[in-house]
């Protein structure tokens, strides 16, 4: 099996061949390595890498795969473009705004249909007793601000929409 | 002593007290708000109410619904942990009001620290070392210039009415102080109702140290050593250690003779903490009073041997302390590393969310662990981040550092972000292992950038191609996008009764 | 010191020697049986080689492969563990031949502790008192009665040649000597090849008590306090102790110092512990060397604060000890549970398979815990049934009981039995927790009837009604009977936003 | 919801009758309890009665349940019946021979097709450490002897059949 697989920019081919007794021959930009591994479940792996041990947690998406090693976090993409053509999507007409974190909604700073500037405040979120400022990602007129002030809102949910 | 005590808390202090309850042959009554319901301190506790409602507020700040249940279980006491309504002297009225032993100091002592001016003044009045600076609020720009000369420059201009950075202006120079003192002073007004602003020393690069104290309701006051407590990230602590790599045996006791001499003055009972900065040539000002059991109270316990949870019950029921100071000989040196759900790849936003798999590195000598939470637990966005508190003893600083290290490189916890990593860099960082450091520390440490390490890349490509071929494996038994819970993906993985790439 | 040290063993010793090698900047190297693929102490290895095969043989007794790996990968020490081969001196022999420093003791004293009677006439010529019996073989039958007669009845018949039960007789008087030399022959003969027995004299209702020793390589010997190891099931012990309920102040120094001639008396090095039995008059005799570390050796380190694995490495390493006999002060108590894979509802039959859930109880003050275990392993039916030790330290004996049954009180493993509930019932038994037992103490025990609770009977009730009603509400998102994995229902159960009942 | 329990003979009337906020009315033999129950797993639930806390812990199967509370195990039935049936199949013709726990075959101690007694020792099979004796359960013809010393057997597998 052969693959390429990018770490910020930077090009990793990787050939893998199975051995006998689960090991594997892995050549990686030209460096071979005995390889075994040992999937403890589907997040986390002990790899051993010629004789030495690493257990290694991944996140579970293929395209931009988040890898812990010793605690450091490594984004390891399958493609070079990957990283471009998101700068660029982020770039042309990203408008909906939403945060990784649950919370509650303490303050609305910004009226629905209102104009906004990038980096305006629109709303203050709690979470974990810390207040965080939740801006425009671009200038606009403000959408969809659905949430009130002591609303509490799910991680992932669209919180408004800069068009 | 008490037959039944309620915990007004959660988390991990919550456990520990259960936990000492539970030692103590006394009824841990847990109360916990709706998001809480199958919170740890609920199912370590042998008896638990429901609060109703999820917000600190609706819980466990509620008085009136604690008092409640307190009275409908029997309970006999209340301990209220740290937060919430620990350092609240109207809660410790109405407990007084009902009848309820309150494990902490009386009203009045708490009531007296929870105010700055008045707390400065009173500590004066007993000899204790203030930071230099004006005893009064200041009126007007010429008793401002007045008392500004005196004090010296640099300076801080600071709010009477409450803390936490607000109705704050470091003062550099003479130029600097008319307008900081009107920034300073309409700040305060619009934070606490107060424009009363007073004038303190600035010491810059200072130490943070607090003293442990214990004082039963029979006229004995002791101190159990000190907690150096300078790495902080934006005022709030990290890691703290005992004994403080900075200070000499001489400071050492004066500052615990100080801290005896200061809770006593105010009639001060049960455990407590006297905070003080220390400057570079380890003269030591009184800070603040922390009416409470602290966060890092673990390291004093693991020095000391003494059970501080433990001590607190038993000053509560009256009891008088065994313990003569002659007898508290701390042995070895303790760290303790707070553990809270922040992703430190991410400017520590906060990271509530389930916990999917945990592994926890309490193992082997030295090392303790205080966790409020456990694998499949949702830790809730209400409250506040800190997950659990690692701890390790040694004989010797080194050892103590070696053993938080090797336990640091066993932690193991997914579904969100943690600090772990983030202390992983602390300890392998020259100037904190040298104990050089003071509570500028952190700040700078943020600005050098970590070291590469061109192997672990390597690892983590490998890692990646390896999984991709098990995904490809195992993917007739499971789709590996979309909507699966991480928690089917992982069942469907552990049926394969061999994991291995094979 | 050394740079990279090899671990020959597995579970439990290995995770407690690789975290002393992880402290101490030591690079641990693990090696692994077929079952043991994804084990603990492979996991915190940082290096680790496959021997191949799962049997004790093929793998961790396996000398020469254990030597190959060794070698290859440039270690420049073996750490053995217990068990396996830590008392075998021909590795010990191997070990010297191929350079490698062995952490334990030469292969001379290490052979001479190893035969029974040899040890019992070398620690009698060092003036160690022996069990009173015959020194050399029984010849015949008028051998027998004379030797008899001098040692006085009851008294035991035993094998020369090994221990573990094999040859033994216990003759009651006169009338049941000649059949019991008979039967102790055959069976010696049979089990060790050899038919020859000596006499001891029977101790009836003794206490097994063991001091641990510490010998360096420039002729210092210290003793650490000694172990209270009564509480024996079928000779396996299953709870130790420290220091003995049993043994005063005058006993235990005499006992301490005997310990040491024993040792010095055959030129012992690092890490060992001499066994004792005592009577109930507290005379006290040799029984035998361990010449390795000892699975109860944490409750030393807890009371000593002296950590024996970091101590074995720099013995062997050729570090004189910095430790006088007069600063080793233990402080407090403390207790190990073995926590073994067995069912105690169920006669102790083993109980291996896959551990599906891990609520390990090492929190909070003065509890630790060994293991060799996590959640999801699969504990193998190929070794000992040993998963982990929990340890519980308390300023007095009373303290270090409550926290040891807290901490059973929140241990929760599911998929395999263990001797949890085990432990339960012997620490809230009267006899144990007034320090009055001896090896007699378990035998006892189990012949009494556990008190019925008609309230947990009660709750198991309502448990299992609620149970059905929450598996019919679930029945849509799975099946629930059938050949469906244990970790897909977790997972299914988990996948729900809110898992109560409502 | 009615239901009828068993522990040892011993019979258990249960009424759980819903209440709002996820909460039940209990009614267990005449006695009536407040109770609630959070399931941290299909395995483990905590449940609150009267505003006692008990972690309790479950087996999956339906008509006789472990039940283990404080580390106590109880069996809970479902019929009265279950037993008495349990001990007549048991009576009438069980031949068939199986370990809870897997193992090695140390030694084979008759022969295929030989007579063997009731409680005889058959075979010794190892499992940590630990030698076993396997008897046979009842007088007769030993049949269906496939392992032999040295194999590893599975749970539950069949070790030998006596006829």
């Amino acid at each position: 099996m052969n693959m390429t697989l990018w770490i910020e920019g930077e090009e990793f081919r990787l050939r893998l061949e199975e051995k006998e007794g689960g090991r594997y021959r892995a050549a990686l930009n030209g460096r071979d390595h005995d390889v075994s591994a040992e999937f403890i479940n589907p997040d986390e792996v002990l790899l051993n890498v010629d004789g030495r041990v690493f257990n290694v947690t991944l996140s579970r998406k293929a395209d931009v795969r988040s890898v812990y090693v010793n605690g450091r976090r490594f984004q390891v993409e399958r493609t070079a473009a990957s990283r471009v053509s998101g700068q660029e999507r982020g770039r042309s007409r990203r408008k909906d705004v939403s945060v990784s974190m649950p919370g509650r909604v303490v303050r609305i700073l910004a009226e629905e249909g209102s104009q906004v500037m990038e980096g305006q405040p629109v709303m203050i979120l709690e979470a974990m007793k810390m207040q965080n400022e939740i801006k425009a990602p671009r200038s606009g007129t403000l959408r969809r601000l659905g949430a009130r002030a002591g609303v509490t809102v799910e991680a992932g949910a669209v919180l408004f929409t800069v068009e | 002593m008490f037959r039944k005590i309620l915990i007004a808390n959660r988390g991990e202090i919550a456990v520990r007290v259960i936990r000492a309850c539970r030692e103590m042959g006394i009824v841990p009554v847990a109360v916990y708000s709706e998001v809480d319901r199958a919170a740890l301190h609920v199912r370590l506790a042998e008896e638990a109410y429901a609060l109703g409602g999820s917000s600190p507020a609706e819980s466990y700040l509620n008085i009136e619904k604690i008092l409640a249940v307190a009275r409908s279980c029997g309970a006999e006491a209340v301990h209220p942990g740290y937060g919430f309504l620990a350092e609240n002297a109207r809660f410790v009225e109405r407990c007084e009001q009902e009848g309820l032993a309150f494990i902490g100091p009386p009203s009045r002592p708490m009531d007296l620290m929870g105010r700055k001016t008045t707390s400065r003044k009173v500590m004066s009045e007993a000899g204790v070392p203030i930071i230099p600076g004006t005893m009064e609020p200041i009126r007007d720009e010429r008793d401002l210039r007045d008392a500004a000369a005196q004090v010296g420059y640099p300076l801080l201009l600071k709010a009477s009415g409450g803390g936490g950075g607000k109705g704050l202006r470091l003062v550099r120079d003479a130029s600097e102080l008319a307008s900081g003192f009107n920034m300073a002073r309409s700040e305060a007004e619009s934070s606490f109702g107060d424009s009363a602003v007073y004038i303190e020393k600035y010491i810059d690069d200072p130490h943070h140290i607090e003293v442990q104290i214990l004082a039963d309701h029979h006229g004995r006051t002791v101190f159990l050593g000190e907690r150096e407590c300078s790495l902080q990230r934006r005022y709030q602590k990290v890691l703290e250690e005992t004994p403080s790599p900075f200070l000499d045996d001489e400071t050492r006791r004066r500052m615990g003779e100080t801290a005896v001499r200061a809770a006593a003055g105010i009639g001060y009972r049960n455990a407590g903490t006297v905070e003080f900065i220390v400057d570079g040539r380890k003269n030591f000002y009184f800070l603040e009073m922390n009416a409470r059991l602290q966060v890092e109270h673990p390291i004093t316990e693991m020095v000391t041997g003494i059970d501080l949870v433990k001590a607190q019950l038993e000053i509560a029921a009256g009891i008088p302390l065994d313990l003569k100071q002659e007898d508290i000989r701390p042995q070895g040196c303790a760290l303790e590393c707070r553990i809270y759900a922040e992703d430190p790849d991410n400017d520590f936003l906060p990271s509530p969310g389930r916990i999917l798999h945990l592994h926890n590195p309490a193992g082997g000598f030295g090392i303790r662990e205080d966790s409020g939470v456990y694998e499949g637990f949702v830790v809730p966005f209400e409250y506040d981040p800190l997950l659990a508190k690692l701890i390790a003893w040694g004989k010797t600083r080194d050892e103590a550092l070696r053993r938080m290290r090797r336990a640091l490189s066993e932690y193991r916890i997914y579904g969100i972000k943690t600090t772990v990593p983030f202390f992983k860099r602390i300890l392998s960082h020259p100037r904190f292992l040298g104990g050089d450091y003071t509570t500028h520390f952190i700040a700078d440490m943020e600005k050098e950038t970590p070291i590469e390490s061109s192997e672990e890349k390597r690892v983590a490509v490998l890692a990646a191609g390896l999984k991709s071929l098990w995904d490809a494996r195992h993917e007739a038994s499971y789709s590996s996008r979309g909507a699966v819970s991480p928690w089917k993906l992982r069942g469907r993985a552990e049926s394969h009764s061999n994991a291995s790439l094979r």
